[in-house]
């Protein structure tokens, strides 16, 4: 169990520091909500499954949908 | 459950929130029926608020009306605490907010006025729910609830300068508010309770070194809104980029309020001594690069903005001293920034919106063409100064005495450079003085008098300034028992905890 | 192990705490702050459950009559964040309102350039 | 010289943070509060999700906020989004038919998913909020497939404030019937039962609803070009 978890911190740190990197802002909301997918599976791990859906269904769906849109009406390349 | 917290013998403070909020969603409905109808609500909401808050306020000065939401007892439920603190605070929020909502009625024509109005009200609700609640996670949202609705108004005008300066106050506001949340979990995380008078009583027996860290947190996330010296980099902008109705509240209300709740975590949660000196010292250090740099702004609304930050340096300072004197000191100068400060962004207003420039120079000779309102605001700029008999004088006088009163040479010290400030202050306000009266103006046709739903607020804030200033013995009995509410943390915790047994 | 076991999820709370931070104080472009904006609510909310979390424990949920209530996990952070995410959702979709509008106005998202286009 | 400052910054933070987390290990009981609605909760409240029973029992004050924040948003992103003259309308492109009969297909089940997560709220994981975002992303689904379809304004709006005010009226009649604000008035029936808990279904029906129509309008506003 620990060893999962371990994996999935690791996972989600990388997430965020790619977030961090990607010039590509698309990419960088990809990388984001898997950080807020794992954290959710996290939440899920640590007996919390009402916060869990809640992450899940706002935190990596809608506000990715929302990055998205924004980004369509911006521009999608980090200069 | 028995009827021993219902209150049979006077208003409830939670209709301070309640029906404001109420009021607020129901905008769209009144709407529906009658277009003009949403620029009604927000006097009428807080005109009732008004009135709940002095009905409230003799009942408060014998013994702080605790409620506790839901029919639990604290710490188990949310509680609303409305001392002396928070009802005086609750009251002039309202006395204010209609106030400039009157002013408002006129003066915001363009864009979404609807959606103006709703954010507006939710606005100062947020701010009452800060004072009034006495659970720190629930001030955290009433505080996001100001903040955001703030940010929101900051953009209204949706030019170039009020979305950038939006931007800017809405990133440091988030950070500053995620900074708050992770010193509330560590509080969370070290007492198990969020009720503010229970951390409070459990706090005695924790190590200092562990304290540290989340007062450092929750200093600096409320510190962001209430515009302490290196947190304060949004400030200028955000005030003279939104429309002047909003500069007053944000300048009148908004910084005040987070300032009230910095006070509220240093006395109550903490009761911490050691760092006193230090935030006497920031308030100095913020009251002087307020009044440095607002001596060197052409732009008036920046002028007033900047002025703002220096007047939280002095009440910061007066705070900081943390006596009864101080601490009365502190909460009277606010009263009298919050007046002052709302009048000069008024009448600031209507002038910037006849001549089309922010720019001091532009005003020349406009003392012939609006006489009343520059009147106001000469009235406003002479209070702010401390100038007698307007309500700044006994203010500040006050807090030199209380600074002088501690004998202590560090005090005397910064209360002399206090007062340095207080002379660049007069010179700032003068100049401007100068060019609205003695300028010969261009002969330019156009700018009239404000529209009398201007005139009016302002003119009922010139006659609180003008009255308090004569007879301060009006209000300076509820500073005081609002300031040994503030200074005395057991009291506190005995009456929320105590009260519904 | 132990140590791991221990303070796995603190160090992916303030991991993402810290990376959200660096990328709000260093980057230029608007939405990567938005982004990193959101990667710190994240963190904090990590947090604030680690905090309840019990050895062993299970949902604070009675789903079926009779569950042993020993090792429940503390409800009260969960209620929080369920408070917090939604605050975090509704400041990310004002600021990317923001957002948009600011690049209508100045054609960019970098907020240096933005700011010498202003002076 | 920006990134070296801050990663000093951010270093010192760290330091300082885990000096104070070394009070607050990882694992073990902290509090009393929370083991009281452990303990009490289903009794005093009637819900069997304590996690619900917190949120809209306890701590219920908060939720009106977090409501009123996301209102907030939603609204302020109207204000900062509105523009005075309507330009002419994006030529749509329309979604292959595949995405079009997708999306008409799953809408309903979608809708049906989110109202079974908020009606439920008090006895299983879910409330209103996830219930909401999840009808919310139905919405998000038809913007996409179906891209000439639009919710009606007044629709979204009446239903915003008609669940907001239904909160604050229940928080009322508590005041009215009981001296206080937000209590649970009505009978809290026999836990684990549908219609049990007293006013806590009630109010998370209607923060589904408000929080579906908020982030709904809030999709729109962001979508709609300008």
């Amino acid at each position: 169990m620990t060893l999962v978890v371990s994996f999935l911190v690791v996972l989600m740190l990388v997430g965020a520091v790619a977030a961090s990197i990607f010039r590509d802002l698309i990419s960088a909301i990809i990388a984001a909500a898997l950080v807020s997918l794992i954290a959710s599976i996290l939440f899920y791990f640590l007996q919390a499954p009402d916060v869990a859906m809640a992450e899940a269904a706002i935190g990596a769906a809608l506000t990715a949908a929302i990055f998205i849109i924004a980004i369509r009406r911006t521009e999608r390349f980090e200069e | 459950m028995s009827e021993v917290g219902s209150l049979s013998n006077g208003v409830n403070p939670v209709l301070l929130i309640a029906v404001p909020l109420g009021l607020a969603f129901a905008i769209p409905l009144f709407a529906l029926f009658w277009k003009g109808a949403a620029k009604y609500i927000p006097p009428a909401a807080l005109a009732f608020n008004l009135v709940v808050s002095v009905l409230l306020l003799p009942q408060v000065l014998e013994k702080p009306v605790i409620v506790s939401i839901g029919g639990w007892q604290p710490p188990f439920c949310i509680n609303l605490v409305a001392g002396p603190v928070g009802v005086l605070f609750s009251a002039i929020i309202a006395l204010v907010g209609l106030l400039v909502s009157i002013y408002a009625l006129d003066y915001i024509k363009e864009g979404p006025t609807e959606k103006y109005h709703m954010l507006y009200l939710l606005l100062l609700t947020g701010a009452t729910g800060v004072v009034l609640t006495g659970d720190i996670f629930n001030l955290f949202v009433f505080f996001e609830i100001l903040c955001i609705s703030s940010y929101a108004l900051v953009a209204y005008l949706r030019d170039k300068a009020g979305i950038e300066s939006a931007v800017k106050y809405l990133i440091q506001g988030a950070v500053g508010s995620s900074l708050l949340l992770i010193g509330i979990g560590l509080l969370y995380g070290q007492f198990g309770t969020l009720n503010m008078a229970d951390i409070a009583e459990k706090i005695a027996s924790a190590s200092p070194i562990s304290l540290f860290v989340p007062m450092v947190l929750l200093i600096t996330g409320l510190g962001v809104e209430a515009a302490i010296f290196p947190l304060n980099a949004w400030l200028p902008d955000a005030h003279s980029s939104a429309p002047s109705s909003i500069s007053a509240i944000l300048s009148g209300i908004a910084i005040e309020v987070g300032l009230y709740a910095v006070a509220r975590v240093i006395f109550t949660i903490f009761g911490a001594s050691s760092i006193l000196l230090f935030l006497a010292l920031l308030g100095i250090v913020t009251l002087l690069i307020g009044e440095m740099c607002a001596f060197s702004q052409n732009n008036i609304k920046r002028m007033l903005a900047y002025s703002s930050i220096g007047q939280i340096g002095l009440i910061l300072f007066a705070l900081a001293i943390a006596t009864s004197y101080g601490v009365t000191g502190g909460l009277f100068q606010l009263v009298s920034h919050t007046l002052a400060k709302a009048l000069l962004f008024l009448a600031a207003g209507y002038m910037i919106y006849q001549t089309g420039s922010l720019q001091i120079s532009a005003l020349e000779g406009m003392g012939k063409k609006m006489p009343l309102t520059c009147l106001a605001f000469t009235i406003g700029a002479f209070s702010l100064v401390g100038l007698p008999p307007f309500i700044g004088f006994p203010s500040k006088f006050l807090v030199v005495r209380a600074a002088l009163a501690t004998k202590e040479t560090y005090f005397i010290v910064l209360i002399c450079l206090a007062l340095l400030c207080t002379v660049i202050e007069g010179a700032y306000f003068f100049r401007v003085v100068q060019v609205l009266y003695f300028k010969g103006g261009k002969t330019n046709p156009g700018p009239k008098e404000a529209p009398v739903t201007a005139l009016i607020p302002m003119f009922i804030f010139v006659v609180l300034i003008v009255v308090v200033g004569i007879y301060p013995k009006l209000v300076t009995d509820v500073l005081k028992s609002a300031a040994s509410e503030l200074l005395s943390r057991t009291e506190y915790i005995k009456a929320v905890l105590g009260s519904i047994l | 192990m132990s140590f791991l076991n221990s303070y796995i999820y603190y160090i992916g709370a303030f991991g993402l705490i810290l990376v959200g931070l660096y990328i709000i104080l260093v980057k230029h472009n608007l939405i990567k702050v938005i982004v990193g904006l959101g990667i710190l609510d994240t963190g904090v909310n990590l947090f604030l459950i680690s905090v309840g979390y019990i050895t062993k424990g299970t949902a604070p949920i009675f789903s079926r009559p009779g569950i042993n209530s020993e090792h429940m996990v503390d409800p009260v952070p969960q209620a929080l964040v369920l408070t917090a995410i939604v605050i975090g959702v509704a400041v990310l979709a004002l600021a990317l309102s923001l957002a948009i509008r600011l690049y209508q106005h100045y054609g960019t998202l970098n907020l240096r350039k933005i700011r010498e286009q202003k002076w | 010289m920006r990134r070296t400052v801050t990663i000093l910054l951010l270093i010192i933070v760290a330091l300082g943070i885990s000096l104070s987390l070394a009070k607050i290990p990882f694992g073990t009981p902290k509090t009393t509060v929370g083991r009281h609605y452990i303990d009490e909760g289903i009794e005093e409240t009637g819900a069997t999700n304590i996690v619900t029973s917190v949120v809209v029992n306890y701590r219920g004050f908060d939720t009106l906020g977090e409501v009123t924040v996301l209102f907030i948003a939603a609204i302020g992103l109207g204000a900062v989004l509105t523009t005075s003259v309507k330009g002419e309308t994006r030529k749509i492109q329309p979604a292959s038919l595949v995405l079009y009969t997708g999306c008409r297909l799953l809408f309903p089940l979608i809708l049906v998913f989110g109202s079974y997560i908020f009606i439920h709220g008090h006895l299983t994981p879910g409330g209103g909020f996830q219930g909401g975002a999840i009808i919310a992303s139905g919405f998000l689904l038809i913007y996409l497939g179906c891209r000439e379809r639009r919710i009606s304004r007044i629709a979204s709006n009446l239903a915003e404030s008609l669940g907001g005010l239904i909160f604050v009226v229940i928080g009322l009649l508590g005041l009215v019937f009981g001296g206080y604000f937000l209590l649970n008035f009505l009978p809290k029936g026999t836990a684990n039962a549908l219609f049990s808990a007293g006013v806590i279904p009630i109010i998370y029906i209607a923060i589904g609803f408000k929080v579906g129509s908020e982030l709904a309008s809030i999709i729109d506003n962001l979508i709609e070009e300008s």
